[in-house]
């Protein structure tokens, strides 16, 4: 009882924070003070107190869109172990749930974008489509990595079979594991290099554009599932990078710490780097897909663990 | 027996009576009834023929199984088309067109033909036979130019220039046959007679009777249609009337083809049975179907068309004989014979109501001549091998013998060149059937008698495809007896 | 063996020399008609004097003999002359090749016939001319040149009958002699495929009629 | 395949679903032939050829799903005379699943097509072809499953491969079916060449056609056995439409009625995997590699299809491509069935062989649906190109939201029955994975992110497919004068969408229809340990998934109570003037993920770019050609026939040119055969 309770309260507290971490490591990257912490979450709140406009040309999809993403956020995070190896509610073969969970948010999202009829939205979720399908086979591998030596695809096996010393050496395809893992990570958030999500030109960008026209709750919604979309990618980077110990007070310690160097992590590769022209960006996946690629078959080459 | 003699003297005394009477219709009918007899004779004859053969004249005629086999298809399709010539020529006769003399020379020439086809399969002297064999030629060149214009005579002269030089090469083999044999008979056997040619065959040289072979089987292959000898017959059957076509596609070419399986068991026998003879088929057959197949691809005019798909089942029978199928093969002969006969049949009344066999200038094919579209597209999926029609079930029982036999690559050639076949035959039917119909053309009510001229011997090829008759099977497995090979 | 016999058969090889050489379709019609007369005569030849008093083969002997003259050296010439002034194709035949070169591929043809019938096939039985398959193959061999090369329709009729005269003699010379019904019947059947060429070939070659041995390759209908 | 069946008193059961079987075949050529015989009367035509479908597809389901449930086996054969081969028909696991996804979608399609025909060609066209044939075209597909016999089995497969021939060419006079008639009969016809020289092969040395002696007979030598394998992966890969060998298909499926496409795309191609599963039960153990074979040919099945299908304009074309993809996807469940089976794992070749097999039906029903939705849209309105629909969901309410499920299903999307077989696919390939050596592990270890791929990308697809036809606003007056289906078009696509749902909320009870066939294939004796667990998994997140989408609606509209909600027009980025035509295309949608592949593609632009200071009009269009038809079959197609065109000179010339022939035929002769004499 107690884990669900740590693990709920993280998959509550956490997220929309995270995305403030990030937006005030890019502020004080580029020598602002930014946004407090807690801003997304103001931003939130706010949102859920508003009434809504609709476009005349939606129909119920669009509305069905935010509440389809949040649910399918939620379980997907709720699957992903946080502050220990194991999730309550994990259960055989979850990595290929967990995944495909993701895949019917991505559905309705792109799904409610095309229902406004308005080219920028369906620009985007063109856009959304095309990189989604590239980052999948990279996401599917590295999550091969780390299950094949575990025998079992239940993150829960998995994470515990990572032998904890050798930090992130542990295994070198598991580094391998991380490293693509990382670039789906950024690409399913839409984060620099894939996507700006600070862009004010609707033509460049892939994310924001397709939710441009929920308001209201919608808007809180599809927000509130992002932030769990991301936090819930992350946190398997976390347990692809760090020991994270099976049970103990270090493991929720060690996982917030984590989580929070995601943040930042990703807050700086956003300050330093540039978003890539888009007709490259497909380049960057598939070389996702073949540092995983490579990571599988050191795992098969150097003997499984 | 005096049934043999009367099979044979019953169309012969036709000819001169075609010849003499009064009016072409009375022609047109003295054709049905002459073939309505012969085939009542033939009835009576080919149950005990199938028994044991029957002979006549001394040892002159014989009438074996194979040879009654044979006959059965003969006299089915001579049947038809006779009834279907009272069709064909029946408005000629009423409007001019089809006058006395033509009758009469029509007449003359048809009985002519059946009687000589008859000796072809009766014949036990394999110099008749070969006498019997030109005399074909000549009273089915007389009726290919039937109408005497410049087409049908060019025919005509191509068909009688190419087969009587190529069946002459079958007589210098029968004479190379049977010299070698006059050297092993004693005073009592006669080296032209088939039946003792089988008895002395151990004792012929085998060298001097395959090189007789050779000739005999180009000879005879020539007037069977086999490619590259078959080049006459598009002309040829292209050119004669319809009625005339579908017994040379439908039965002449068997006889050809009779004629050569004739020699196989002397040649086995002289061999030693390594199936030498039936081996020098295959290259035959296959070859048959590729040319049939290119020539089908770009062929328009209907009825060249079902001359060319001719070649392609001779030589597919050709093939079974010589993959050791010879039961598929026999079946197949009926099969084709059959369904080539009312292909031919839907064509006719198809180019009367149309105006032309061009496959291009036709369309609307199942609306405006509902009967014979219906019936051409279901008389060529059988001929093209389609399930249920018996044509497929002969077809996959070649390739069964085939590969059993150890043939895989000649069985896998055969197939390939039949699906090719299946699908340049029914592309042109397919077109005129989907094609919208040409403006002014009429719809035309099929005639009463057309009904049983197509739907009956259609329905027997989808029976015999789902359906294998006690008698026919017995009838078979004793044909190919007599070749040496059952299976 | 009697030396009647070789004479004859030298006489049909020369004779197929002749047609080989000519250029003129009458002179081609008549050597036939030559060569027809020499065939019925070569059972009498071959079989000497003994024919006449064998009895029931008697009658046999006389009758095809008879029958071969008959058809061969008097219908068939006759009908064939006949259809010569009926399609009024020019006396010369055709410059096919020069009538030098024919003769000479004629000269290689014989040559060849020999050859065969020396190397490939077995020796002749004692009592039979060691002409017989030589010339026949010779003879058939002209023929098949006749046909083949032949532009003009009759040329081609002139050669499947030497052809046949060829392989009348190769049957001759294997089997001795046949029965008389088989012999009847191809000479008969000879007889009418010749009359029915005889009278395409006039047909074909009214003013319209044009040439009927191209016409064949151009199908019916428009098709190609 | 489990002993004598007759000593069992449950036997009877067998017995009975035997002959409700074969009971619903007859129903079947009844009903085609009355229907056939109502000639004129359409409306008579289409309600016996109508009501006869159902009735037999009931009378079927129900001995379909007692043989699953029993699951012996049980064959009855007749005295009939066939030529050659006999009558011999039977029923077994395998069987009876394949007849119970024939019965489903026939059923369905049945249903569909009354309202279909009726709305759509009544009076217009006659009907009682497309209702006999339609009929023929069931029996002979359960023929086929049923078949115990060679003969008998290539004779009910032509009788499919005609009967849709004839339903293809249904509308014969538009000149795209009349093409589209012509390749699909060219090419199973030439399939059918392998399929014979397969089961003569077979056969052996008996020259027996009869399964049983087949089976008798034992595992032939290694050499035929493989030289089977290739054939049966060629002949019945065609039908399937397996890479390259798909040509046919995108050409055949759109060009036919709606609910005669269902049927196609849903069970008749699958008639090439039931082949293909039968085939290998002859041929005793595999070798591993048939399954590296079967493997990579579902991977470029499915990634090449699901390519093809994001470049398509025309809806139908679009789904047929799509059956290309899933077609790859069985492909893979059946490979890794292989693998296991050559391993003697017997769980990943239950997984794998059980996946196939589900994804078999499910396919079914989802493609089934989803043509049914495309006949709907094309019978609204009058097109099938996706660029010229758009706004249908407020039209056409029920085509909709039933085109939405089928789209998420074949998505492989949670929580609908797409996913569960895919999930048993990626489970089996991952314990191939776990336990085979590492040179098969990597095999099996690709199908992971092959399947990950052709699922993003169906994803994708089926956005834009959605997407464009059934959201935004109408691109066309045709568009926007839509209306909703018939009620038995209706009725039809909500219980094919009952149907995804079901299977995928309940997964257990689509195991246990899996099973049984599962068990025979695999030779696995139980249910690997865990398969239960996973997809009680599965029906629990379904469940979470529903019930919080419910919470989560319930909260927005708690939230939105009382407060302002305004209609407006759509956000426009500031421009004030948006019409339906600036509205993102389907083409535009697909571009990016197409963009990548062009090197591997031909993709053809026809494009006129704007010239000048004052363009007038520009245009651009775009088309990829299908590789395998464009690459492949039309130069192969093209050479054949010149070589024939070059064969002409043997009827050129006249007598004496032919006369060389025959002379030159002796001359080859002699010389060839000199030896001889």
């Amino acid at each position: 009882m107690f884990d669900v309770a740590v693990h709920i309260t993280l998959l509550v507290l956490m997220p929309l924070p995270m995305l403030g971490l990030i937006n005030r490591v890019k502020s004080i990257a580029a020598g602002r003070k930014g946004p407090p912490l807690l801003q997304p979450l103001y931003d939130v709140v706010k949102l859920l107190q508003k009434g809504a406009v609709y476009s005349r040309t939606t129909t119920w999809i669009f509305v069905a869109g935010p509440i389809v993403t949040l649910a399918s956020a939620i379980l997907a995070a709720l699957i992903v172990p946080l502050a220990s190896t194991t999730s309550p509610f994990g259960f055989p073969a979850d990595v290929f749930v967990f995944a495909y969970l993701l895949g019917v948010g991505r559905f309705f999202t792109m799904a409610a974008a095309l229902d406004t009829g308005s080219a920028f939205e369906g620009m985007g979720a063109s856009r959304e489509a095309a990189f989604a399908a590239l980052a999948e086979p990279a996401l599917f591998l590295a999550l091969m990595i780390v299950c094949v030596p575990a025998d079992s695809a239940c993150f829960g096996d998995a994470f515990s079979a990572i032998p904890a010393a050798g930090g992130l050496l542990r295994h070198p395809g598991l580094l391998l594991a991380a490293l693509a893992l990382g670039v789906v990570l950024l690409a399913e958030t839409s984060r620099i290099p894939v996507d700006d999500p600070n862009t004010h030109l609707e033509l460049t960008m892939i994310h924001e554009v397709m939710v441009l026209d929920h308001s209201g709750p919608d808007f809180a919604f599809i927000q509130i599932g992002y932030a769990l979309k991301f936090f819930a990618l992350g946190a398997v980077l976390v347990h692809l990078v760090l020991p994270i110990p099976a049970t103990g007070w270090m493991a929720p310690v060690l996982f917030v710490a984590g989580q929070a160097g995601v943040a930042i992590t990703v807050g700086i590769i956003e300050s330093v780097m540039a978003r890539l022209r888009l007709s490259r960006v497909p380049q960057f996946l598939i070389g996702a897909c073949v540092v995983a690629a490579v990571g599988v078959l050191v795992l098969f080459t150097g003997g499984r663990p | 027996m005096t049934l043999l003699w009367a099979l044979l003297l019953v169309p012969v005394a036709c000819i001169p009576i075609a010849a003499l009477l009064p009016s072409a219709q009375a022609v047109l009918a003295l054709c049905v009834a002459g073939a309505v007899a012969v085939a009542g004779i033939a009835a009576a004859l080919i149950p005990s023929a199938l028994e044991s053969p029957v002979f006549a004249g001394g040892q002159q005629l014989m009438l074996d199984a194979l040879s009654a086999y044979n006959l059965g298809i003969v006299v089915f399709v001579f049947g038809f088309s006779s009834v279907y010539a009272l069709r064909y020529f029946g408005h000629g006769a009423r409007d001019g067109t089809f006058g006395r003399s033509k009758a009469r020379r029509f007449g003359a020439a048809w009985f002519g033909f059946l009687a000589s086809m008859i000796l072809v399969l009766v014949s036990n002297n394999v110099g008749m036979l070969w006498v019997a064999m030109e005399t074909t030629t000549l009273a089915s060149a007389l009726l290919v130019c039937l109408d005497f214009d410049p087409p049908s005579v060019r025919a005509s002269w191509t068909y009688l220039m190419i087969c009587s030089v190529g069946i002459a090469l079958a007589l210098l083999g029968t004479f190379l046959l049977c010299g070698e044999a006059r050297t092993v008979t004693n005073g009592a056997e006669s080296p032209f007679l088939w039946t003792d040619l089988m008895r002395v065959a151990s004792r012929m040289r085998p060298g001097a009777v395959k090189l007789a072979f050779l000739f005999l089987l180009v000879g005879y292959g020539t007037k069977a249609g086999l490619a590259p000898m078959h080049t006459w017959l598009p002309d040829a059957h292209g050119q004669a009337p319809t009625p005339v076509s579908a017994v040379l596609s439908g039965v002449l070419l068997n006889c050809a083809l009779y004629s050569i399986s004739r020699f196989l068991p002397v040649v086995e026998g002289s061999t030693g049975g390594d199936g030498w003879a039936f081996r020098l088929l295959v290259p035959f057959g296959l070859v048959s179907i590729g040319v049939a197949a290119a020539f089908i691809a770009h062929e328009h005019d209907l009825k060249r068309l079902l001359a060319y798909c001719s070649v392609e089942h001779i030589g597919i029978i050709a093939l079974g004989l010589g993959l050791g199928g010879t039961t598929a093969a026999l079946f197949h002969t009926l099969n084709h014979s059959v369904s080539k006969m009312v292909a031919f049949f839907c064509v006719g009344n198809l180019a009367h109501d149309h105006g032309t066999r061009d496959s291009r200038a036709i369309g609307g094919l199942l609306k405006t001549s509902r009967l014979a579209g219906v019936g051409l597209l279901v008389a060529v999926l059988a001929l093209a091998g389609t399930p249920p029609s018996s044509t497929f079930m002969s077809e996959l029982w070649i390739a069964r013998d085939g590969i059993a036999g150890g043939h895989l690559a000649a069985v896998v050639a055969f197939l390939l060149g039949a699906a090719v076949i299946f699908v340049v035959l029914l592309r042109p039917i397919l077109g005129m059937a989907w094609a919208p119909a040409k403006e002014g053309q009429p719809t035309v009510r099929a005639r009463a008698v057309d009904w049983p001229l197509i739907v009956l011997p259609l329905a027997l090829m989808v029976a015999l495809g789902l359906w294998m008759p006690v008698f026919l099977s017995d009838a078979l497995t004793r044909a190919a007896a007599v070749l040496g090979g059952v299976r | 063996m009697s030396l009647d016999a070789d004479l004859l058969l030298l006489l049909v090889i020369g004779i197929d020399l002749f047609i080989g050489s000519t250029g003129r379709l009458g002179a081609r019609i008549r050597a036939c008609a030559l060569q027809g007369l020499v065939l019925a005569a070569l059972p009498l030849a071959i079989q000497g004097t003994g024919v006449l008093t064998g009895g029931e083969r008697v009658l046999h002997t006389v009758l095809a003999v008879l029958a071969t003259f008959l058809l061969k050296a008097v219908a068939i010439p006759y009908f064939l002359l006949r259809a010569m002034r009926q399609s009024g194709v020019a006396r010369e035949a055709e410059p096919e090749h020069s009538l030098h070169l024919s003769l000479l591929l004629c000269a290689v043809l014989v040559g060849l016939s020999f050859w065969i019938g020396a190397v490939m096939l077995p020796p002749p039985e004692a009592g039979s001319s060691p002409l017989g398959v030589p010339a026949g193959l010779a003879t058939l061999l002209v023929g098949l040149y006749l046909t083949v090369g032949g532009r003009t329709e009759l040329t081609q009729v002139i050669g499947y009958l030497v052809l046949e005269n060829g392989v009348f003699v190769i049957g001759q010379r294997v089997l001795g002699e046949f029965p008389l019904v088989v012999e009847l019947g191809v000479l008969l059947d000879v007889l009418v495929a010749v009359m029915l060429m005889a009278v395409l070939v006039a047909f074909g070659h009214r003013p319209e009629g044009g040439s009927a041995g191209d016409g064949a390759a151009t199908p019916a209908g428009g098709a190609r | 395949m489990q002993g004598s069946a007759l000593a069992d008193p449950l036997s009877r059961i067998l017995t009975v679903a035997l002959v409700l079987t074969l009971l619903s075949v007859a129903l079947f050529i009844i009903a085609g032939t009355l229907s056939a015989l109502l000639g004129r009367l359409d409306r008579a035509a289409l309600a016996v050829g109508t009501a006869g479908s159902l009735l037999a597809c009931a009378v079927g389901l129900a001995g379909s799903v007692m043989a699953l449930m029993d699951g012996g086996a049980e064959t009855v054969a007749s005295s009939w005379r066939l030529p050659i081969g006999a009558i011999s028909m039977g029923i077994d696991p395998l069987s009876a699943f394949f007849c119970l996804c024939i019965f489903l979608v026939c059923g369905l399609g049945a249903l569909f097509g009354a309202g279909y025909l009726r709305r759509g060609w009544l009076g217009r066209r006659r009907l009682a072809p497309a209702l006999a044939f339609f009929n023929v075209l069931a029996a002979s597909m359960v023929g086929v499953a049923l078949a115990r016999d060679g003969v008998l089995f290539l004779l009910a497969w032509e009788a499919m491969s005609l009967s849709s021939f004839f339903l293809v060419t249904f509308e014969g006079d538009r000149p795209e079916t009349r093409r589209a008639g012509l390749v699909y009969l060219i090419a199973s016809h030439l399939g059918l060449v392998p399929l014979i020289v397969l089961f003569v092969l077979l056969g052996g040395a008996t020259g027996s056609f009869d399964f049983a002696a087949i089976l008798a007979a034992g595992a032939p030598s290694a050499l035929v056995a493989t030289t089977c394998f290739l054939l049966a992966l060629a002949g019945f890969g065609l039908k399937a439409g397996f890479w390259p060998l798909h040509a046919w298909l995108p050409e055949a499926h759109p060009a036919a009625p709606s609910h005669v496409s269902a049927v196609m795309s849903g069970v008749m191609i699958k008639l090439g995997i039931y082949g293909l599963l039968r085939t290998l039960t002859f041929l005793g153990e595999p070798p591993e590699w048939w399954g590296f074979v079967v493997i990579v040919v579902g991977i470029v099945s499915g990634v090449g299809g699901v390519l093809h299908a994001l470049a398509q304009h025309d809806l139908k074309r679009l789904l047929a491509y799509h059956s290309v993809e899933n077609i790859g996807i069985i492909a893979l469940g059946v490979g890794l069935g292989i693998v296991g089976r050559a391993n003697g794992n017997t769980t990943l070749s239950f997984l794998g062989f059980g996946g196939a097999l589900l994804h078999v039906l499910n396919h079914g029903l989802f493609k089934g649906l989803l043509f049914q939705g495309a006949g709907s849209v094309a019978h609204a309105t009058g097109t099938r190109d996706i660029d010229s629909l758009g706004g249908l969901l407020r039209r056409m309410p029920v085509t909709g939201t039933t085109f939405l499920v089928g789209s998420a299903a074949i998505s492989g999307l949670p929580p609908f029955n797409g996913f569960v077989s895919e999930l048993l696919i990626y489970v089996g390939a991952f314990v191939g994975a776990v336990e085979l050596p590492a040179s098969s592990a990597l095999w099996t270890l690709a199908v992971v992110p092959a399947l990950a791929l052709i699922g993003g990308l169906a994803s994708a697809c089926f956005v834009k497919a959605f997407g464009v036809v059934f959201l935004g606003e109408p691109r066309t007056p045709a568009a926007a004068a839509a209306h909703e289906a018939g009620p038995s078009m209706r009725w039809a696509m909500l219980l094919g969408a009952g149907l995804c749902v079901l299977i995928g909320v309940v997964p257990l009870v689509a195991l246990r229809l899996v099973e049984a066939p599962a068990f025979a294939l695999s030779g696995a004796a139980a249910l690997p340990e865990g398969v239960v667990d996973v997809l009680s998994a599965v029906a629990g997140i379904a469940l979470a998934l529903g019930v919080l989408v419910a919470v989560l609606a319930g909260l927005r509209w708690a939230l939105l109570r009382g407060r302002d909600i305004r209609q407006a027009a759509t956000w426009g980025c500031g421009y004030e003037a948006p019409t339906a035509r600036m509205q993102y295309t389907a083409a535009s949608f697909a571009d990016p993920i197409l963009a990548p592949s062009e090197s591997i593609f031909d993709r053809h632009v026809h494009a006129e770019g704007l010239v000048g200071y004052f363009p007038v009009a520009a245009s651009h269009r775009r088309h990829l050609g299908d590789m395998a038809a464009d690459r492949v079959l039309a130069p192969g197609v093209d050479a054949l026939l010149s070589v024939f065109r070059r064969i002409d000179f043997l009827q050129q010339g006249g007598v004496p040119r032919y006369l060389v022939w025959v002379l030159l035929t002796v001359v080859v002769l002699l010389v060839w055969q000199l030896g001889a004499f």
